[in-house]
Parts: structure tokens; C-alpha cells; sequence
């Protein structure tokens, strides 16, 4: 596919759009275009509604897309977590039936790995699935799960060996969340939103076709998930993006991303809102006292040092260096820049930090940062465990010794099954 | 200094934490945090006739049990521990200190026995918009009328300031300070709840528009007494977060002798074992200066304005970072709203800025840094 | 004995004194009379230089010479911790030969335990001690060892058994320094003292009667040796009295303390001279630097809170309460104390903080504070095994799984032998 | 900004760190620190000579290699992680970028094809009695005399002042701030080493009893000039700092990984683990601002005052915390003269206040925060 270069690629992508592009259609009409011209997806495989480019080209080609101003594929939840494992491990028959859905926007889908037992330990999962009479009966219960509410389809882990050590005997599945055998159940934090939801499984049904890779195979295939995961594959960093155009699917694109974006409201405030830091420094006053001074500079510092090695991360990663330590290290980052910038947030409100709601200060966010930033030094993997990983990944060091991997799982000590 | 409690105090701390036990479980905390008064006044009568507490401090001559600022900081701090939903910060600790330290004889009489038996809840309104507790920044005034005095201005932060059948105000008059008494139901007063970051420990914003008031004491300026009111409740609050430090401390440990991940207890690991560890330092040494700075204001130590910031400042950094920890090492359940370390959480964050953020305090303590240099 | 009162036994010393104190006589004659008349350490049985008496009638009694300004017995160095050792395991005749002369002072003693392959781990001694026609032959390296170059004897640790888990194979000897295979070097530190020796051992002998208990059943003596260490038994700390009184006794005393004290003239700064800092920040002018301000308060907060946890502590014991967290944690706030004294200092130095020696603050107290401080979160037991020794023994929280105990000590993993 | 290296820049990077290795290991370094200059000359000739690390910065023009500020970065780097002890932050920093910034173009011509080479070492005096590198603070005073200007005054911390050729003096004169140049030989001048605590970079006090100067530049005001220097060498000096602290990152967990306690090594223990993760993060941020205020300057980019202040602020708590984590790490062993920690601690402790401290420079930073806001 190479034999195509950049100048012609871009001349043949804005006479497609030319020809189809037209705010004034239904969302899903259009992204059904997009995705069976293979231009939404230009790096997935041409058989897979994409175009087999490499990195590049594919983002040469999703610029001309924007500077149409066309809308792209969805992206929004975890779809493209979904996507990206299905083409990696899953069977044509998966990728015919799931993949235009994702790109299209008809189809949500949630993630079911977390467990009440199984937070850190993900692999230590107890929801079980056993066959019978030829299909996967589920029984147990996920957490953390966002837009399970809204959600079509669900990447479910589940254990279908328990005589095997613990990775071994976990399988990989695609759950329909809409039947009995499932509950969802928001969970709420103590920000007071619940962008989480507890799934619970009693005989759920997965038919066997829905089954992703071998039986007991299913740990390898998470880890292609939870890499993309990482590399921020899912769609919920793009969440403050707003659309602004004009016609029906933008219309119908700002509903879905209101829809989607929901549970997300909370994360600026998590991580500390660092943006406003200066505006209140003045606001308040505070500005001139030189201990708030002190502590707004460490702040910045910290803030700026880690954009700079975010970028330093991602420069290397284009450029196709090798990557160093910069790139293992943005979560611990931020988790350390929103607990400081909710501490200087503190100082500046003074007595007002007692406030919130209407009488909180800007009408009740910097509240909101107070008691939202203590979950990001947890979500998505704690700092321990970001320690851990940086320690073992970036510097080399050994993993402790384990006690948990060499053994039956059920010969593991593990919390008890009801929470 | 004794550096030790008592046998007997011992024993009065264990009654304490007894009843609070039996009468403060978090169920009913977060029963009680989403009524409007924020407290449960069948416990509130219990709690001052069974345990006598709100008048412990308060000389037997005016109905109350006598005992010093020593017993006073052992019930608060079994107070944060259980993280009671009461008008004893308010009633028995600001407003019993003004009255004992401004009022005049008569007025003692009229006052503290009422106090002492938990029948009149008497809150303190110092702070306004500015969230100072210094006397120099107040500006709430009050001037003299024929049937007493007239009050005009706006409190915030008044703990309990909508539910309290009095307050008492400091206004700007002719003397400097004065402390005035007003009836919750005087006309022109407004008594607007706050949305507060603590559900557990209510506040008001409270409005003065010709409001008759009654002048504490004699004709002087009150900035002492208003002050000295000032260290003795930040003492309180100091114990009552360290007795709330202390229970995160033991709830972060116990959740983590019973969570298991990979095949371990999660305390069996380094790095909660250590945090833990750091913690409980951080924790006790607190507590050191919560005990000190109650036995000096029990002795009418000189440095109490100092003892009382150096407290203060501790306490506040030891519990928000108990909070912070015990919701680490719970990890995702430590987060959601099921889980009542949220609860002690903005406890910590609301008494970490009541009475002075902990920047104001490590200066002020250095100011009257005295003795302890 | 306890059928003495208080009283009469007050009037006891007094009357002893009264006859055989005087300051004009060797040092060693009046410590000779005083050991043999039991009232130098009254709480030791009768039988050995001691009255057994209980603690409170102990205290009685030493009051009562500090009060007539007579010297004591002697207490600097490790000798203590050697004499509570041999009390509690040693034999009779080891008593006879060795505890009068701990107490006169003519003998001083080194604790040989540490090495360089085990220093947290101090039960992974590899020091060997082989019986060879009848005696013990040593072999190994020890080092931390204070004083070791003006000690008649050592404490040594070795072990004898490698075939058994590490903790069953070692033995307690008393070693004699003063031999052929015995070197004693100095080891400089970075702030240029050298307090410590690394001593090394090529076919040392010692005596088959020079065996502490069993053979093998050292390590349980070691920890008899390391609590008194802990409860503070050593005479180091005391080394800042300073011995005002005259005649012939006193000059000697002060020729003693001097040499035993010369090691530890750094340690006031390695606990980083808080009782400096207001006086610094004067000086400095820095006094009146909101920022400055902040850290100072940070400093005395800290300062404070651990003495008065340190009185609590000692309060509890004396009141015979059970030991509370408070009780364990001085090491781990005297480190974090000097750290932050240490970063204050440094503050208040400015430029200056850059300089040493003549030219440096203080004629270079303050260059030598900086540079010792980190030694205060190593020496005696590291930060990290001290947060072990909390959240274990306070907190209650368990032990990580161990992999060096169960099994022969010839097999566990460990340092090369040499370094 | 680039936020990476060029493949050209990574090479020179390589030839850079090579060469140290081979010229500076730390038995060389504490060979000497030992001496009286505190560098080997012939060392520094083939570093002049070979590489021209003197000249990377000054224009061809002027003989030098007309290279940037983020090749400086990468040397000042690598002499970091070595330990270098050469004049190469005074003379081809300091008192380079001073002739630079403030000489006429004859001055230029005169003085920078021999600092390009080596051949001459000069060093610039800033600071005096009070440790201030602001034009503000300082009080030598030059006035004109028949045949140039005179020197009086006393400067304080001049990095290789006694042993540097010459030197770049700033001076309060009729027009401000002066910065003169002044011969080592000069009648008047008298250098008196200073007793530092980092033995790797010599200090001297020199005092100044009317001695000749020649005045560089035109007849204006050099503050300029001279904060735009000290801007520089701060940036410069960040950046060796960043290398000490990768270099102390290195040496902590290859230790780690050797050394066994209780059966394992103890860098399998979480304590020392998180320690380092915690650590390899702060020392990455540092060089991300390192290098992002390196850029900053290559690209004469407005913020430069505050990236400056931003970047040793961050290189100086990175280091001095990798410095103790260090020590920490390595047990007793890394308290000992013999272990090579030491050295680098007392750089870092040195570095951290030269040029102003940290608190300093967060201040300042913050003053000139313009576009980091």
C-alpha cells in the first residue's frame, strides 16, 4: 500500500469527501460512508474497513478529514479498545459482526475486568463462566465499569479454570449486556457522581462463538487491551472537545458526546485543574504572599515538567527511538500534580475550601477538585502500582517474589467471594 | 507537664468512646448529616445528662462538673474519632469559652447552667466574608441603643449558626471588640445555611439588620477574651482531628490485614506497610502536641497562643494525610460514597481551614513562638 | 531486699560515701570501691557488684552520689550493653572475669556484629568461626564497630553452622582484640571523621571458655545485646555531659570521656543542631522571610511533637502502662527531624551553606551538619527497617514472605564474600 | 520546541560521555580535588584541543564551533554525570557568555578565539559578602581613571577564581552596572581560596585595592548583559545538574540490584523500589525542564528569565534528593568516604546554591512567568 504517496493519498481523500461529506445527513449514515470507504480507519487493515496505512499516511489523511471539517469516526468510551483487541485476536466472524457498529456510533461497549476482589491483582478475577449445555453461563460481579449503562456489548474476563495458575485459566468473551442475567448498578464516589457502575452476573449467557481466542487464553488477549488502554486508545481523553458545527449529524454527534461524556465531567477537577490555579492566585488575592507564591511555583514546575515530559515521550515515540523513561512515567505524574494542585487550590480558597455548590467558590468546582482529586492516584491503576511498573519496566529492577502465580488459583488465598 | 493521663482519665475516656459507640455509629453519621440540623437531639440530651459532657469544663458553681481542658481534649478527640454529629464544637467548646472568658458574673449565671446541662445551644460568629478569625479583621458593628445594643453585619462559617438558640457575635463598638449575645429569634436576624464540604458539621451565614443584642462582660474591649476563646477551641478542634487521625489510622491497617491481592494480605506489602508506618508517626506526634497544648491551656501555660497554633497546624497536616492514606489504601472502594472514609475525608478538609488554615498557624505560632524557641 | 525502705537505704549510701568518696584518689581505686561495695549499680544482684534492688530504690541510690558529686561507675561505650549481655548469658566465671573491670572502666569493649555483607540483615553474618584443636579459629570481617581500636574486647557474632537455617548457625563469643589476627582500620565517613573501625579477622583465636550460652544459640544473645541497644543502655548518649568537679578522679574522668567521647563529636550534627536554628535565622537576617518563617515552624513542630512523643513514651514505661505506638517511632522522627533541619540550615546558609572549615558558618559546624545528616537514616538501623519494625510490631501488620529462614544458610542467596 | 535530540546531537552526546569516562572517573575526580587548581590541565587541553568543548558555543567568527544551547546542555550534562573538574563552568560559561553579552566587537576578537581554545581561563565575579548574583546587590565600585578604569570592592564564591587567568568583574559605575575585565597579575588583587564543601569545584574570595580593569562594551549599563549571563549559566548549571542526578539514579539501582539482604536483592524490596521510581520521576522532570529552557535559549525565546529560574529550581531538588536517595540506598556503605555518593552530594549541595537558591528561583520564576502561566 505504500506505493500510494502522501500528495496523492490527500487528493484522492478530498474527492471522496467532496463527493459524500455533507453535514445535512444522519450521524450514523454517514459514519456507515466513512467506514465502508475505509477512510474513517485509514491504518486498520483494507479488509476491516481501513486502508493499511501506516501512522503517517493514516494521520495525513484524518487531517484532511478535519480541515473539511467532517466528522470521523466514533471513538468515544472504550470502543476502540474493543476494536483494536477484536482485530488483533478476533475471528473474522467477530470482526464482520462488531466492527462497522463500533465506527459507526450504533454500538456502545464497556469493559468487564475489575472486580471487588480484584482491583490491583486483576488477574486474581473470581466472575466465573462455565459451559453448559454448549453455552458460557456467567456468575459474579464486575466494578468499575463505565457506561455499562448504555453499553451494547461488553469485553468480559472471566475464569473457566480454576486448577491452573491464576493467568492460565482466565478467558476472554464478548458479553450482550442487554439480557437478564445482567444488573447494572451505578456506583457512586464520594464526589458524588457515579460515573461507575457494579455489573452483576447471575447465569448471564455468552453463546460459544462469542468466545475471543483459545478457552483459558483470555489473560494475553487483556494485555492487548490494557496496552492500548494505556497508550490512551480510549476515547475518554478527547471528551472536552466540542463540536461545533452545523447541521443534522453535528446535531446528533453533540448529543451522543453529551450522552457519552457524562461520566467524565469530574475528570478536569481530578486532576487539579492546574489551569486555574493563576486566575484564583489573583482572585483571591493570595498572589502576593510570598508562601503561596513558593507553593504555586512548585506547582507549576511540576505541571509544566511533566507536559514537557509527555511531549519528550511522544517525540521519541514518532521519531521511532526507543523509549526511555519519560514515557512510563506520565500517570505517577499527574497523580503527583493534582494532589498538589489541590493543595495550593486549598490555601487560595481559604475558609471558602469549606464551601460548596452554589456557595463553594466558581460556583462550587473547586470544591469538586477537593474531593475528586484522591481518586486519581487510584483509577486506572494506583500509584503503587504505577511505582511498581516504573521500577520494574524503566529501571530494570526485580519483581518481588511471588507466591500467587505457581499454583492452582484456588489454592491462592483470595478475599471472600461476597463483598 | 504530666505527659501521661491519668488512671482516672482513662477510665472517663473509655466511658466516652463507650457511648459514642453505641450512639454515633456511621449509619447513623450519614443519617444524620442529611438533616437539616445536622444532630440527633435525643443523643444531644444523653450525651448532657448522662455524661454531664457539655458542662465538663464548666465550673460546678455554674452547673457544670469542673474538670480542665485535659478531659475537655479526651472528648473531643473521641468525638473525631466518631465523627459525631453534635453542637458540642459550637455550644459547649465557642460558645461556653466566650461566655467564660466574657461575660460578666451575672451573665455566667444566666448562661452556663444552661449550657452545662445541654438545655441552650450557644454557637460563636467571628469570621465574615473575608474566613478570618482575627479580631482586626472584623466589621460587623454594633452600637448602643436604649434597650440594650443593636447589631449590624454578616457572619459566615457559624458552626450550627442555623439551628443554635443563641449566638455570640463579635462586633466592632466604642470599647474595640465586644462579644454580643443575640436570640436566634431576635428580629432582623437571617440564618441562611451553607452548602458545606462537610455534611457532618453544619454552618450558616448569618445576617444582622438592627438586631438587638446584649453586651458580654463590662465596658472593654473583649479582643482578649475573644482571642483566648479563639486558642482554646483551636486546642479542641486539634483534638478532636487527631482522634479522627487515629481512626483512619486503624481503619487504613485493618482493611489492609484483610485485603487480599496476589495472594496476600495488601499490609504484608512495603509500600502500604511503610506508608502506614510514616502515617502513624505523623499521627502520634500530633497527638504529642494536641496533649501538650490541652495540659498548657489546662496549667494557663503562657504559651498557649503558640501551643494552640503549633497544635492546630499539626493536627490539620496528620489528618488530611491520614484521610489521603486511608483512601490510598482502600483503592477504588476507599473512593466511592459507600465507604465512610469520605466522610472523616472532608471532616479533615473543612477543619483543616476552620479557625485558620495551617499557613496562618505556623506563623502565628512562630510569632509567639516564646518558650518553645 | 526489699525489706530496705527507701529512707534507710539513702542513709545507707550517704554514710558509705561519706566515708569513701573523695576526689583526690585514681580514678580506678574509687571505681574498684565502688564496685565492690555494690552501689555503683544497686539494681544488679548482690552477687555481682550490685544490691538488687528494683529500679525506683536504684534511682534512689544514684541520686544520692550524683548528689554528693561522686563519680560513678564507669558508662561510656558499649561497655553496658556487654555487661547486661553477660548478666543475663553469661557464665559464672565470666561474670568474675569480666564485669569488675567494665565498671572500673580499666577494660573497654566493641560490638563486633555488624558486616559489610550484612547490615540490615544482620543474622546474615558470614563471619566464621571454626573450633580447631580445641579452639575457635574466626575468620571474616566486621565492621560500624566504634572504638573497636581502643577495646580490650569484642562482642563478636560468628557463625559456626552453615548448614542450618541463619538464624540456628551463629554463636556469641567474647573475642580478646589484642592479638596477631586481629586488625582494627579506620573507616572515614563523608563528613571526614572516622568514628567507626572495619575490623578483620585472620585466624583469630578464641578460647573454647570464651563461648557465650550454646554453641549455635547466639542470635537469641544478640537480640538481649540489641534491646538494651535500643532502650538506649549504650553510654553514648551521654557523651555531651560534660564533668566539672576537681581533684584527681575528675582529671582522669575527663582524660577518659574525652578519648571514649572523641567518636560521636559529630553526632550532635547529625541530628542536625535544631537548638540552632532560631539562632541562625537571626543572624542570617532570614528571620524575617515569610518563606523561610514557614519552614522554620515546620522544623520546631516536628522538633517538639517528637520530644513530647519521646516523654510520652518514657511516661508510659515509667508508669508501667503498655508500651503504645509512641515507644517506637523516636528513630524514624529524630531522621525526619534532621532532614528537614538539615534543608533549613541550608536555607538560612544561603551561599554561605557552600563554604566549609574556618571559612564556613560557624567555623564549619553548619558544612558539617549538611554533611552528616545522612547518616541519622542508616546508622543503628535504616528509615526503611524502622517503618518494618512499625508497622510490624505497633501496627501489627505482618511480615512480608521470607525466602531466607527456612532453609540452610549454606543455600540463601547472598553478598560475595569479599568486598 | 523540538522536545527531542537530533541523531547528530545523540552522537556527539556518545563522543562527549565517552570521552569523560575515559578522562574523569571518579579516582581521577578525587585525585583532583586534592589539588590546588582542582583540574588537570592537560586534561583540559585535550578537552579544548580534541573535542573544543570551550568554543561549542562561540561563533566561528570568533574561532569557536557556533553551536547552541542544547549542545551546551548536552556537555554540561555529561560533565555532570562525570564529575568533571575542569574550568569549563567558569570560563567557557560564565565568563564565555559574559564576553559575549557585553564586550564591543574588539573586545570579542580579543578575548574569545582564546577562550574558544582554552588557552585563557576566564571567570566572572558576581556575587560578594551576601551570596547575591543580582546587579542589585552588588557594591564593587569601579571609577574611570587615566588609563581605564579601577577596581574596589570584594567578591565572594568566584568558581575558580584563583586559578583563573582572568576575570570578568561586575562593578557598580557611572552607568550602572560595569563589567570589567581584570588580569590575574594585576597589582591590588588578591585571591584567597575559599574552603568549599563541594572538593570538585574551587571557589575563591578576591579582593579588589584599586586595581586596574578594562571596562567591557560600550559606555552603558551591562545589567542586561549580566542577568542575561547569569540566565545562562543558570540554564547551563541545571543541566549539569540533571546529569549528576541521572548518574546517582544509575548508581542506586545498579547497587540495588547487587546487593543481597535476607536472601533477596534489595532492590526487590518495594521500599527501595518506589524510592527509585519516585525518584527516576523527579529526575526526568528536571531534565524535561533542563532541556525545554536548553531550547529555550537556543531559540531566544522571551521566557527564558523564568525557564531558567524554572529549571534549576527542579535540577536542584532533583539532584540533592537523588544525591540522598543515594546515600540511603546504598546503606553505611554509602556514608563512607570510599563510596563515590559523597562527591556527588556535595556538588549537588553546592550547586543547589549557586546562582540562588531554590526558593529564589521559584520566586523569580513566578515573577517572570509571562507564557508559562
Amino acid at each position: 500500500m505504500s506505493e500510494h504517496n502522501e500528495q496523492t493519498v490527500r487528493e484522492e481523500v478530498r474527492t471522496w469527501l467532496a463527493a459524500n461529506w455533507k453535514p445535512d445527513q444522519p450521524l450514523i449514515t454517514w459514519r456507515t460512508l466513512l467506514a465502508e470507504s475505509g477512510w474513517g480507519m485509514p491504518t486498520w487493515p483494507a479488509q476491516w474497513y481501513g486502508k493499511g496505512y501506516s501512522m503517517a499516511l493514516g494521520n495525513a489523511v484524518l487531517e484532511e478529514i478535519q480541515t473539511a471539517g467532517a466528522v470521523g469516526a466514533a471513538q468515544a468510551g472504550v470502543r476502540m479498545l474493543a476494536a483494536a483487541t477484536l482485530l488483533e485476536h478476533g475471528s473474522d466472524a467477530h470482526k464482520a459482526k462488531f466492527l462497522k457498529s463500533i465506527l459507526t456510533g450504533e454500538h456502545n461497549w464497556c469493559q468487564l475486568f475489575s472486580e471487588p476482589g480484584s482491583g490491583s491483582d486483576l488477574a486474581g478475577l473470581t466472575t466465573r463462566a462455565e459451559l453448559k449445555d454448549g453455552k458460557w453461563v456467567i456468575n459474579g460481579q464486575k466494578v468499575w465499569t463505565t457506561s455499562a449503562h448504555h453499553a451494547q456489548y461488553g469485553m468480559l474476563l472471566a475464569r473457566t479454570d480454576w486448577d491452573v495458575p491464576k493467568h492460565q485459566g482466565i478467558s476472554y468473551f464478548i458479553l450482550h449486556m442487554d439480557q437478564p442475567g445482567v444488573e447494572v448498578r451505578p456506583l457512586r464516589q464520594m464526589n458524588g457522581h457515579a460515573s461507575f457502575n457494579e455489573v452483576f452476573f447471575t447465569d448471564a449467557i455468552v453463546l460459544p462463538e462469542f468466545l475471543v481466542g483459545e478457552r483459558n487464553g483470555g489473560w494475553k488477549i487483556a494485555l492487548t487491551t490494557l496496552a492500548h488502554e494505556r497508550r490512551g486508545a480510549d476515547g475518554v481523553r478527547s471528551f472536552a472537545r466540542a463540536e461545533a458545527g452545523q447541521g443534522q449529524v453535528f446535531d446528533e454527534l453533540r448529543e451522543e458526546l453529551a450522552h457519552v461524556n457524562e461520566p467524565y465531567k469530574w475528570y478536569p477537577q481530578r486532576a487539579g485543574r492546574v489551569d486555574l490555579i493563576l486566575e484564583r492566585a489573583k482572585a483571591s488575592g493570595r498572589i502576593t504572599d510570598p508562601v503561596i507564591r513558593q507553593e504555586i511555583a512548585e506547582l507549576l514546575i511540576m505541571a509544566r515538567s511533566s507536559e514537557w515530559t509527555a511531549r519528550r515521550a511522544r517525540k521519541a515515540q514518532v521519531m521511532g527511538r526507543p523509549q526511555g523513561p519519560e514515557g512510563s512515567l506520565g500517570k505517577l505524574a499527574a497523580s503527583n500534580v493534582a494532589k498538589k494542585a489541590a493543595h495550593v487550590h486549598t490555601l487560595l480558597a481559604g475558609a471558602d475550601a469549606m464551601l460548596k455548590g452554589s456557595d463553594g467558590l466558581m460556583n462550587g468546582l473547586i470544591s469538586e477538585i477537593l474531593i475528586s482529586v484522591p481518586a486519581i492516584s487510584i483509577a486506572g491503576g494506583t500509584d503503587e502500582i504505577q511505582r511498581n511498573i516504573i521500577s520494574e519496566r524503566v529501571l530494570g529492577m526485580p519483581k518481588e517474589p511471588r507466591t500467587d502465580v505457581d499454583r492452582p488459583f484456588r489454592d491462592v488465598p483470595r478475599n471472600p467471594g461476597k463483598r | 507537664m504530666e505527659f501521661s493521663f491519668s488512671d482516672e482519665q482513662q477510665v472517663f475516656r473509655d466511658m466516652v468512646r463507650r457511648f459514642l459507640e453505641e450512639t454515633s455509629p456511621t449509619k447513623e453519621v450519614r443519617r444524620l448529616m442529611d438533616t437539616e440540623i445536622g444532630y440527633d437531639p435525643a443523643v444531644w440530651q444523653r450525651l448532657s445528662n448522662e455524661l454531664g459532657l457539655p458542662g465538663l469544663h464548666i465550673p460546678e458553681r455554674f452547673g457544670g462538673q469542673g474538670f480542665g481542658a485535659v478531659e475537655l481534649g479526651i472528648v473531643a478527640e473521641e468525638m473525631g474519632r466518631a465523627l459525631l454529629c453534635a453542637p458540642f464544637f459550637s455550644s459547649a467548646v465557642l460558645g461556653t469559652f466566650a461566655a467564660l472568658n466574657a461575660a460578666s458574673e451575672a451573665q455566667r449565671e444566666e448562661l452556663l447552667p444552661d449550657l452545662a446541662a445541654g438545655k441552650k445551644r450557644i454557637t460563636l460568629a467571628v469570621a465574615e466574608r473575608s474566613g478570618s478569625w482575627q479580631a482586626a479583621d472584623i466589621t460587623t458593628a454594633a452600637r448602643s441603643a436604649p434597650s440594650g445594643s443593636v447589631l449590624n453585619g454578616e457572619k459566615w462559617f457559624v458552626i450550627d449558626g442555623a439551628s443554635a438558640d443563641q449566638l455570640i457575635v463579635a462586633a466592632v463598638d466604642e470599647h474595640g471588640i465586644g462579644l454580643y449575645l443575640v436570640d436566634a429569634a431576635a428580629d432582623g436576624l437571617n440564618r441562611i445555611p451553607l452548602d458545606t464540604l462537610d455534611p457532618t458539621r453544619k454552618q450558616a451565614r448569618v445576617v444582622f439588620s438592627n438586631v438587638s443584642a446584649q453586651r458580654l462582660g463590662g465596658a472593654s474591649d473583649a479582643t482578649a477574651a475573644l482571642d483566648r476563646t479563639v486558642d482554646q477551641a483551636t486546642i479542641v478542634l486539634a483534638s478532636e482531628m487527631v482522634g479522627g487521625a487515629d481512626h483512619l489510622v486503624r481503619s487504613a491497617v485493618d482493611y489492609a490485614q484483610m485485603r487480599m491481592q496476589f495472594g496476600r494480605v495488601v499490609g504484608s506489602f512495603q509500600a502500604i506497610k511503610h506508608k502506614c508506618a510514616d502515617l502513624v508517626l505523623e499521627v502520634e506526634l500530633a497527638k504529642s502536641a494536641a496533649y501538650y497544648a490541652a495540659e498548657a491551656l489546662a496549667e494557663d501555660d503562657p504559651d498557649v497562643p503558640a501551643l494552640a497554633s503549633l497544635a492546630k497546624a499539626a493536627a490539620s497536616a496528620a489528618c488530611l494525610r491520614a484521610a489521603t492514606d486511608c483512601i490510598q489504601i482502600h483503592g477504588g472502594i476507599g473512593f466511592t460514597w459507600e465507604n465512610d472514609t469520605h466522610l472523616y475525608f472532608k471532616r479533615a478538609k473543612a477543619s483543616e481551614m476552620m479557625l485558620g488554615d495551617p499557613v496562618y498557624h505556623r506563623e502565628r505560632m512562630l510569632k509567639n513562638v516564646g518558650g518553645l524557641a
